[in-house]
């Protein structure tokens, strides 16, 4: 695959191109039963962000939870104008739990960007992007930043149940065309998405693909890709240490192009990967 | 002005503070200047080529983490031509660290990477997490010994020696590897430790057994910093828990002669320098002029009125 | 209806929940109903008459305290005519433990008191707090050996063995005191630690060293477990930085026939009737019959599907 | 020292005299500049406490502190008509730092009651009462049991500063006649104190001193006992692991009637000792 672009918008500039930003919340409040938007404003370093990096965010210690570890959550909206990052989270243990408890006015200590994103190739000219649950926050930025780039981009958001289902406005925000799809109707069932995206392929060849969230959309994703000979490129999660590409807590198995499989860390040389190199889990 | 230098088996520093290795790597330069380290020390490398343990590599406590890495290794050359070249240009020290099956490979090994861009090297003969349950070179008087010796053999560079705190007597282990010529002790690494998940019955690292470090052990790596700066000529490097000035000064005070910060780093990645800050603030404030008269400065209750200290009447 | 019940070193318990010596007092009785407890162990009692040592005798971490109590002790009589009668009365069989300076003394206060309201005698070998710098006589495994062989000479009662962790070979301990005819091993006692004041440059305790207790240390008393019950045959009973009920099933995964809670009933007084409570409650979710059946029943990952569990593509 | 009457007002009946009380917050607001009162709804065991005693509270975690085990602190208030404690407590590191987030409705989980406290002499006509800072909360409730049984009370209150002077509405409301001296003015020398007190004692023969917070105080009181032949209790403290009698942490040096050192433990022998027993500090 090669690359001749970045979806990197501003190059991170100066000797430290991360840091522990100390942010200060704007606003945590519930998207839906399940997931919540902070709203941070960051200084200069965070902003520097692009789609597909996440930020280690230190969670404060509550009356019940002590998270001692960081959590990754990756970068769902970069705001530059308004100098503010945005995450879209689902409250799922102890440190997400933590989160929910910061307010407007509180600090959070978010180190970061952190990790490789989203590399779209020059020239990319319809973008198909599939995620279900919290991938869709990896996936937003992506969107716009291609749209910004002239691409022309379809996103399919697939859920458990239609109420679960998000960010359609901030993928129409962004100038994607979005498609939900969700269990209860049996609409996301894997084969009848892929026919789906044949036929948008068929009208408008869709030259990339990214995915996140979901081991089917993977797979997916990998076959459509290798069927239509174009690119595709996976986020890929992994319970961290440091993110920072230090204490090789978070490796998966990567083949490379001969087949040789190789430890890689999801903090550092990820969370982004080729969908050829994700081993299938 | 404190002096905040400190000479450590043959390695003279800008200030005690170091990482612990593995707890630092290429990433850490983005965020924090490794030119304000008093040593850069390099995550353990093996003579072959290893990709490491079995995730789940880490189960988080209150203040405490257990990983199981296995020391993902790239071996002598990668070090040389990549790592070494990276650390050495931000001034501090660059200490590497070795690790191996045998004695014989220790020796070897230490020989290959002698290289005037390192200062001293790591044995780290006390790594758990390469063995099922856990059993250590670092564990064996002996062979820690004939470890050291064989690296002394085969480099003229400082050898600092990592023992292991999964030992009954720490201050024996320190003693041996100095009798073999180690020119620092380091005290310690992680100390065994072991998570169950009770909901599905298994382990909860891949490997099992991992290595517990945070916080939470630095009660007792302290008190085998000061059991082997009791026992030893060579200096103490403290290492286990460390995660602010006032650690680095409990540290010293108990014999240290510097240490070495590891898993905070993944958390704090500015505790390093604030650390630093914050010794020198201490040592300003106590009227301390140099960082080093620090080392064993412990009063011991023999040393001090010997009032009553856990009551008062009121 | 589950069957809670176990039989440990000759002693039959209706749970396997019991307190860690030193744990309980009287005052405990004020508060909780000591008639649920498995068994109730009682404090070290030493030959003499000890008043302990100098406070401050406690220090505090996050989730871990080091204590140094240094075992004050009324002696045997008092246990007899005061201790045990106040304690048999609330049914549970009653555990005794005791400590000496010699072998003999041990073997002595053995037969001193062995009387039937005693169900079996735990051999404190491994107090940490007597001995400066924590040498005890648990760090020496012939030494642990005797001790047990001395008490049995004189005792027709179960001698339960309770290890020190301050060991490079705990297995090795256990294995020593089944050949010397322990009925149980205990494993283990606190692990030797240090706190010391920055600010005064003194020790935070009295007797400068302590025993590190708690929640903190359950990673390393877990892999402790661990490693005795695949070294011996006598029941393993499990201590140290045991909370909750969960805490309970991860020891009894690990090997562990039954258990002790310590410091926890220090901060939470409800923790043992709680944890039993627990243990049923998920052993009745996961239809295990009997709670012994959670005796090393963990899966080692051998056992299991070799997934990578560490990490998900998404 | 014989002792034919306690300060306990109600003898605490049941298979269970302590309990973890689960009490609710009423408020917690501060008295002046350095001490809060907590005033909290306590079940009926925590209701039965007596002067002297005293109550392990488990301090809450929050942002900065974790304290893990629980902080013992003196029944100021016991107001059983509406079922109601009070706890007057100086901020002095984490857990009293921790205390002061609870709010009105949280939850305060207090062991109790503990200890022995005061052990009032029969016929006890005048009581005088001497204490300094936070001493002042555990005396308290021993002149409202005292006025109760008919006794006189002179209280006196030293502090610092005037304005760190307090309970004297509380201990006027108990009957008691208070004198506030202060370091500033330079009226709470011990001297002066102990010549204030002889005066009082020439007026109205004092017949039993109590006294708490302060290691002169306690020798002045020991002195004043001693010359006029008449008991004297003093409120101990010491830093506390289990509170209960079981972990003798809390242990303190005490001479019993023929000079025999013994160390008691002041959570379950005390916290009040006869001021003879308490060997100097
Ligand atoms: C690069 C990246 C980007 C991410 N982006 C997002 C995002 O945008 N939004 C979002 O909601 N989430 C995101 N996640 C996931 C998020 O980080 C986790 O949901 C979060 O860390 C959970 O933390 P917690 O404390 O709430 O849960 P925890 O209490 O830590 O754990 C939740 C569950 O995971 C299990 N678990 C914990 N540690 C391990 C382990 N070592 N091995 C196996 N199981 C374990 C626990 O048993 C528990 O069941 C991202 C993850 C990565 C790696
Ligand atoms: C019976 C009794 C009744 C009490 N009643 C009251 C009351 O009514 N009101 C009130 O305000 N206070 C009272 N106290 C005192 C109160 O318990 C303490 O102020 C409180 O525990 C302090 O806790 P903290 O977490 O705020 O401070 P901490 O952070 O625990 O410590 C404060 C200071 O004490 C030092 N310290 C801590 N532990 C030790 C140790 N083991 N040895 C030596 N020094 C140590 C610390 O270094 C620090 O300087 C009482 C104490 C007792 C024993
Ligand atoms: C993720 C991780 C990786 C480590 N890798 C090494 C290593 O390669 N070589 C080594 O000698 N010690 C290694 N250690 C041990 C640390 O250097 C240090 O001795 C230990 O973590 C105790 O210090 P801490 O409590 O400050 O973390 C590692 C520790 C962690 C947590
Ligand atoms: C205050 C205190 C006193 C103790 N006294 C004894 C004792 O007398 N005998 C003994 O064998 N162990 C004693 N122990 C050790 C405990 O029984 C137990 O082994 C240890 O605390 C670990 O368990 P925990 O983490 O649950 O506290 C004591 C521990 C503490 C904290
Ligand atoms: S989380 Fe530490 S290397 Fe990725
Ligand atoms: S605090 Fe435990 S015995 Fe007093």
């Amino acid at each position: 695959m090669t690359m001749t672009a970045t979806a990197q918008a501003e190059a991170p500039a100066g000797r430290f191109p991360r840091a522990e930003n100390r942010c200060r919340v704007v606003s945590n409040d519930p998207v839906n039963a399940e997931y919540r938007l902070l709203l941070v404003e960051a200084p200069a370093t965070g902003l520097t962000a692009y789609a597909g990096q996440f930020f280690h965010l230190l969670c404060p210690t509550t009356h019940t939870d002590q998270p001692f570890l960081r959590r990754p959550m990756s970068i769902y909206r970069i705001d530059r104008e308004n100098r503010r990052l945005g995450f879209l989270y689902k409250v799922t243990g102890k440190g997400t739990r933590a989160l929910m408890t910061l307010g407007p006015g509180d600090e959070l200590n978010a180190t970061g960007p952190l990790g490789v994103g989203f590399d779209l190739p020059a020239g990319t000219q319809h973008v198909a992007m599939v995620a279900r649950g919290v991938g869709l926050a990896t996936l937003a930025p992506l969107a716009r930043f291609a749209a910004e780039r002239g691409a022309r981009v379809t996103a399919i958001l697939s859920a458990r149940a239609p109420d679960l289902l998000m960010s359609r406005d901030e993928l129409e925000a962004a100038g994607a065309g979005v498609i939900e799809v969700n269990d209860l109707d049996g609409t996301s069932k894997p084969e009848d998405v892929a026919d789906r995206l044949r036929e948008i392929h068929a009208e408008v060849p869709i030259d990339f693909m990214a995915t996140c969230g979901s081991n089917r959309l993977l797979g997916l994703t990998r076959g459509l890709c290798a069927e239509w000979g174009i690119p595709g490129q996976v986020a890929v999660e992994a319970f961290m240490g440091c993110g920072l590409g230090m204490c090789f807590a978070c490796v998966v198995p990567v083949r490379d192009a001969e087949g040789k499989e190789e430890m890689k860390r999801v903090c550092y040389d990820g969370p982004v990967f080729s969908v050829n190199e994700v081993t299938t889990w | 002005m404190v002096d905040l230098s400190v000479t450590v088996g043959g390695v003279r520093m800008k200030n005690p503070v170091m990482p612990a290795s593995g707890s630092i790597a290429e990433g850490m330069a983005d965020v924090v200047d490794l030119g304000r380290l008093g040593a850069i020390v390099l995550k353990t490398i093996t003579p072959d080529l290893r990709q490491g343990v079995k995730p789940p590599r880490v189960v988080e406590y209150t203040d405490a983490t257990l990983f199981s890495i296995g020391i993902p290794s790239k071996g002598p050359d990668y070090l040389l031509n990549h790592t070494v070249p990276f650390f050495d240009k931000f001034g501090p020290p660059v200490i590497a660290s070795i690790s191996a099956d045998t004695v014989e490979d220790f020796g070897k090994l230490a020989g290959y990477i002698t290289d005037p861009r390192i200062a001293a090297i790591e044995a780290n003969i006390s790594c758990p997490n390469l063995r099922a349950h856990g059993r250590a070179f670092g564990m064996d008087p002996v062979a820690s010994a004939q470890v050291i010796t064989a690296m002394k053999a085969n480099t003229t560079l400082p050898i600092w020696a990592k023992l292991t705190p999964n030992v009954g007597d720490i201050a024996e282990m320190a003693r041996c590897v100095e009798g073999a010529g180690a020119d620092a002790v380091i005290t310690a690494n992680a100390i065994l430790g072991m998570a169950i998940d009770a909901e599905t019955m298994t382990p909860r690292l891949g490997n099992v057994v991992g290595g517990l470090t945070g916080p939470a052990v630095k009660p007792v790596i302290l008190r085998m910093v000061n059991q082997c700066a009791e026992a030893v000529k060579i200096p103490v490097i403290g290492c286990g828990g460390i995660a602010t000035g006032e650690d680095v000064v409990e540290y010293m005070l108990a014999g240290a002669s510097a240490v070495q910060i590891g898993t905070t780093n993944f958390v704090h990645t500015s505790a390093m320098e604030q650390s630093i800050d914050w010794v020198a603030d201490y040592c300003t404030r106590k009227g301390i002029a140099r960082v080093s008269d620090l080392t064993g400065a412990l009063m011991l209750p023999g040393d001090q009125p010997s009032e009553q200290r856990g009551a008062v009447a009121l």
